[in-house]
């Protein structure tokens, strides 16, 4: 009797230790979905996965998300341990780092089997997410830089329009300098700054990815002048160390005359600054219709136990209905054209200066640039951009600054490929 | 009996202390990622490390700065330490006033710092330029020749008070007839000091001194979340790079490499200020 | 501050010294406010946003429209509105918000600028000091 | 004895004081003043002052349940702390072999940085079962070796006549931790609430990697919400800071007589 009882308390204590292990073996039909930084949109979140269980009955759905530079740390410790999520939203191009490494599931046969479904977004975008001939992700918001330009300062500087070209993007910067007033500003992170000098047809890489090419007398010369007008403060330092906040909290002073960005700055920047409307801001197009996409993608974990439920979990997000929700209540660009053509509609109405920012991302999109798919990118950036902050800096000259940076990537470039 | 007593802590450090070491002693002779299986590649990665990563060296340089600050940081809070050591009123509060940066978290104290430091609004630049000192603000943040030491300044600022508790009673443990013994032998104030503080002083400024020390790797939140080891890689510290290898460029096995040689780094400087301060100094005192 | 249990003369009986000691009463304290706080919130949170609206020449205006914008993310988005009363008053009984515009109009008299209004809770019940003043007929 | 003029010292001190106060007083002016963060110069005193950027921290995350979180984690460790510290204290104040390899053990155990532990410790936490619970956010924490010296020290500070006497009437080494040792120890029982305490409330990268769920997040992760994307949230973000502050300066100023006794018997003695 007494033995029997002490047995179950045991068997009871065991249960409850190994209750987590039970508890993941159980949710046999459960979908763990990974977002990076936008918290914010749980409520359209909650709708989504309703709107999933309504035709998927029983099956549960665990959202995490994380901050942008914590989720790697994340989803990496995950994989060691084998419980990656289902699905995970990524950013810029850490997911050819995946994709190589197999974590990610190749969707090309998906994209085959229903060809329909590809037909749903914007080709160019989605062709970023290509890599060694399979597509890794779909669309889940899109953006490319583009120049936002302070129109005020530019009257007082008897500037008419934006710049169509690199001389006059700095010609212009240094005719704006004045005590606390600077130029131009770019985002840096994320090859975001590259259009600079792809616009002078500095490429980074070779085309067949292979070796440096930026080691160049034009790039030298482009990099001298970038340095140049940052000492004369042409262009604001902050350009070259801030990340986010500080470029974009910049701008919105009012003290800079452009800003190479994203569509996500447009946000930011108006809610820091009140000066802001459509006689004050302008935008357009980097000269030579260059720009930078930093977009993020839905891609699915190979190690997922249920890749086709989360096939059809991915298909309802970026489909045309919730893409047109997102796109109206986060104020951005899905890269699924009708959501995008009617989100866009809805934007207009409500903020068309919005609307105009929104509209560039649309054009040129055959004209991105520093999206290359390589496997090491993370550690080909940390190689490359200290040196340009140095040379920029008046640490070095361009052309050692340059040459350095070249050792430095072709010792990444050695280990690593 | 014993052993049931240490056991608890001991499976602690084993599970959450050596065992990860030992990982990362076998993983920096690997070729491994989450990604994919481990492959066997002896010093590789060392080698790398040594002769083929100017990164490595910055940050070993950095880091080696960031420690030479605790000298500094421990020469000042001695000062304090004497002063609020004087009998005055209202001693207390100033102690408690020094220490209370302290127990604050790393990551809210960088966000403080990188508050005060700021070109336009931080307080430091304005105070400056309205005393007449610079022309223009200085990016402290952002700036090769600043960064490192705007970030060290902020760890003094948050470790200072504790320097001063630790050193206050050694202070006080020191017995004062010694002290006026030797004032009666007419040994000045600062004979005094150098004569008998100081030497029964050690044990505290070792203590200090090792804390210091593992500041290097505890002040993570702090450089990551103030320059992130920018600009360039002028505030790169082992921990930042180990850290970065890690999780931004899925490079474990190297940064294992890495992490290997910094622990044996720090085991060798303590046993070194070990020695220099006479073997059976603060915690490493065996009986 | 340096009061306190520890160093407490020990003649006292002992619940005094384990009650009547700071690290017992300070927390207390704390909790005591922060319980009496969510009182008043649960008696205040009706969503209730009472005010006036009137014309240039500070006269009431009655059936004017008044619109209640709540912030969304990074704008404002209109969420209800309501009409005032012959004595130019009106209440909106739904705001689920504590960071709202309101703003009213009339054809014919004019509309009032959008005024921030900032709530120390969400749905927090209050009545706007100063009247929405509609200007410039349209 | 010797004389000597106090001013010196006041007006030194002061001076000190004033500069390790300065920043507590910015952030503090900053979360209540929302001025234009971008426009020079900033005012010194605050203008126009108002808590509503407290407010909108409090619903841009789920303030009061990553503050439970934080709490329970908090609490859970210290209490591991006080109790497993004092067993291991107790023990190193005794003789036995391989004392000298444990201490040895424990101090390079100092010298591991976190950062290259993370995924072994993941891994680890997961065999166990704890990934996503508190006892899982607590454990590394559950014992650490500052403050293991902290008792050590305090408890050679014992008479060990003390000690002797309770074993000779049949006392267990546990009852002589609890009924002698700990209530003769309070400064070091402080010590390690407090700096056990703080270390788990500020726990940054541990948190973000073994918790899962939304529900089990701590207040140092909220802190992502604030460096969104998009929204303007610099005001809220020093509220933020202040808000998280608090509690560690709260207990910091209550326990700090007994904190700052024990910390240094550890430091000296230990």
């Amino acid at each position: 009797m007494k033995r029997r009882t002490v047995l179950k308390g045991t068997l009871v204590g065991a249960a409850a230790v190994a209750m987590p292990f039970v508890a993941r073996a159980q949710a046999s039909t459960k979908l763990s979905f990974l977002t990076w930084n936008i918290a914010d949109q749980e409520a359209l979140f909650k709708d989504e996965f309703a709107d999933f269980q309504r035709t998927h009955k029983g099956v549960e759905i665990e959202w995490l998300d994380k901050k942008g530079p914590d989720l790697p740390a994340f989803y990496q410790t995950q994989l060691v341990a084998g419980t990656a999520p289902d699905v995970v939203d990524l950013q810029g191009a850490i997911w050819v780092e995946y994709a190589a490494n197999g974590a990610l599931l190749d969707l090309t046969p998906y994209l085959a089997k229903e060809p329909d479904v590809a037909r749903l977004y914007n080709p160019d975008y989605l062709a970023s997410w290509r890599y060694e001939g399979k597509t890794y992700m779909l669309p889940f918001y899109i953006a490319k830089t583009l120049l936002y330009y302070n129109k005020t300062m530019f009257k007082e500087a008897g500037l008419a329009g934006p710049p169509t070209s690199f001389d006059e993007l700095i010609e212009f910067s240094g005719r704006m300098v004045k005590g606390e007033k600077s130029g131009f500003l770019t985002l840096n992170f994320d090859w975001l700054y590259w259009p600079l000098f792809k616009m002078n047809g500095v490429d980074l890489l070779t085309p067949d990815l292979k070796k440096p090419a930026f080691n160049t007398p034009t790039a030298v010369a482009v990099l001298d002048r970038l340095a140049k007008a940052t000492q004369s403060g042409a262009i604001n330092k902050i350009a070259w160390t801030g990340r986010w906040v500080e470029p974009n909290g910049a701008f919105a002073g009012g003290t800079v005359g452009m800003l190479h960005a994203h569509s996500s700055s447009y946000f930011f920047v108006k809610g820091q600054g009140p000066w802001i409307n459509r006689d004050t801001l302008g935008v357009a197009q980097a000269p030579g219709y260059w720009a930078t996409p930093t977009n993020h993608g839905f891609a699915i974990s190979k190690t997922s136990k249920h890749p086709d439920l989360a096939w059809e979990f991915i298909k309802l997000l970026t489909g045309n209905r919730w893409a047109t929700e997102f796109a109206r209540r986060r104020k951005l660009l899905t890269g699924t054209i009708q959501a995008d053509k009617d989100g866009l509609e809805l934007i207009r109405k409500e903020d068309p200066l919005g609307g105009e920012v929104l509209q560039t991302q649309l054009e040129h999109t055959d004209k991105f640039t520093g999206n290359w798919p390589l496997p090491y990118d993370a550690a080909l950036k940390d190689a490359f951009y200290p040196e340009i902050q140095n040379a920029v800096l008046g640490r070095k000259t361009a052309q050692t600054a340059l040459a350095d940076a070249e050792r430095a990537v072709e010792r990444v470039m050695r280990r690593r490929a | 009996m014993i052993w049931c007593l240490l056991a608890p802590s001991l499976a602690i450090f084993l599970a959450y202390r050596v065992l990860p070491l030992a990982w990362n002693v076998v993983l920096s002779f690997e070729d491994w990622s989450p990604l994919h299986p481990a492959r066997w590649i002896g010093w590789d990665n060392y080698d790398e490390m040594l002769f083929d990563d100017d990164v490595f060296w910055q940050a070993l340089w950095n880091t080696l700065l960031f420690m030479a600050s605790a000298p500094i940081a421990i020469a000042m809070a001695l000062g304090l330490a004497l002063l609020v050591n004087a009998d005055i009123r209202g001693r207390d509060v100033y102690r408690t006033i020094v220490f209370l940066s302290y127990p604050l978290m790393t990551v809210a104290v960088a966000i403080i710092w990188r508050w005060m430091f700021d070109e336009r609004v931080g307080l430091i630049n304005y105070v400056a330029r309205s005393l007449g000192l610079v022309d223009r603000p200085i990016e402290f943040l952002n700036s090769f020749d600043w960064a490192l030491p705007s970030v060290i300044v902020a760890n003094i600022w948050q470790t200072l008070g504790f320097y001063m508790i630790v050193l206050l009673t050694g202070l006080q443990s020191i017995p004062p007839e010694l002290r006026e013994a030797a004032a009666i032998d007419g040994a000045g104030a600062v004979r005094r000091f150098w004569a008998i503080t100081m030497p029964l002083l050690r044990p505290a400024v070792f203590l200090c001194f090792v804390i210091g020390m593992l500041n290097s790797f505890t002040s993570f939140d702090l450089v990551y979340v103030m320059t992130g080891g920018g600009p360039g890689r002028a505030t790169e510290l082992l921990v930042t790079y180990i850290y970065k290898l890690g999780f931004a460029q899925t490079r474990f096995d190297y940064a294992a490499a890495v992490t290997v040689f910094f622990f044996a780094l720090l085991i060798s400087v303590t046993a070194v200020a070990n020695r220099l301060s006479g073997d059976d100094a603060g915690a490493m005192r065996a009986d | 501050m340096n009061q306190g249990m520890i160093g407490a003369p020990p003649d006292r009986p002992r619940w005094r010294r384990l009650l009547l000691n700071r690290f017992v009463l300070v927390p207390g304290v704390l909790a005591l406010v922060v319980a009496l706080w969510n009182v008043y919130v649960g008696l205040h949170d009706h969503g209730r946003v009472a005010g006036r609206v009137a014309d240039a020449a500070g006269r009431p205006v009655a059936d004017a429209t008044v619109v209640l914008w709540v912030l969304d993310f990074t704008t404002y988005v209109e969420t209800s509105r309501t009409t005032t009363g012959p004595d130019g008053r009106f209440v909106i009984h739904d705001n689920p918000s504590h960071n709202i515009q309101i703003g009213a109009e009339k054809p014919g008299v004019g509309r009032s600028t959008r005024i921030p209004v900032r709530l120390y809770f969400r749905a927090e019940d209050v009545t706007l000091r100063d009247p929405l003043v509609l200007k410039g007929r349209d | 004895m010797h004389r000597y003029p106090r001013w010196p010292i006041h007006l030194a001190l002061l001076a000190i004081s004033i500069a390790m106060l300065v920043p507590f007083y910015w952030v503090l002016k900053t979360s209540v003043t929302g001025e234009n963060i971008f426009s020079y110069p900033p005012s010194l005193i605050p203008h126009a002052p108002h808590p509503f950027y407290y407010v909108d921290v409090w619903y841009y995350i789920p303030f009061a349940r990553y503050f439970l979180n934080s709490v329970a984690v908090s609490v859970l460790t210290v209490a591991a702390n006080v109790t497993l510290n004092a067993m291991a204290g107790y023990a190193l104040t005794r003789d036995f072999a391989g004392r000298r390899v444990v201490l040895m053990l424990f101090l390079s155990c100092m010298m591991v940085p976190f950062q290259a532990t993370i995924i072994p410790a993941y891994l680890i936490t997961g065999r166990l079962g704890l990934l996503d619970s508190y006892l899982g956010l607590a454990l590394p924490q559950c014992s650490t070796i500052v403050c293991i010296f902290v008792f050590k020290a305090s408890f050679e500070a014992v008479p060990s006549a003390l000690a002797d006497a309770a074993r000779i009437d049949g006392l267990s080494d546990w009852g002589i931790i609890w009924r002698i040792m700990l209530p003769l120890s309070k400064a070091a029982v402080a010590t390690n609430v407090i700096l056990s305490f703080i270390w788990s409330w500020n726990n940054f990268l541990w948190p973000l990697i073994v918790t899962r769920s939304a529900d089990m997040q701590t207040l140092p992760l909220g802190l992502a919400r604030f460096l969104s994307y998009q929204e303007d949230t610099t005001g809220a973000l020093y509220a933020f800071c202040i808000m998280v502050l608090a509690p560690g300066i709260l207990l910091f100023l209550l326990a700090q007589k007994e904190f700052i006794e024990g910390l240094a018997a550890g430091a000296t003695k230990g």
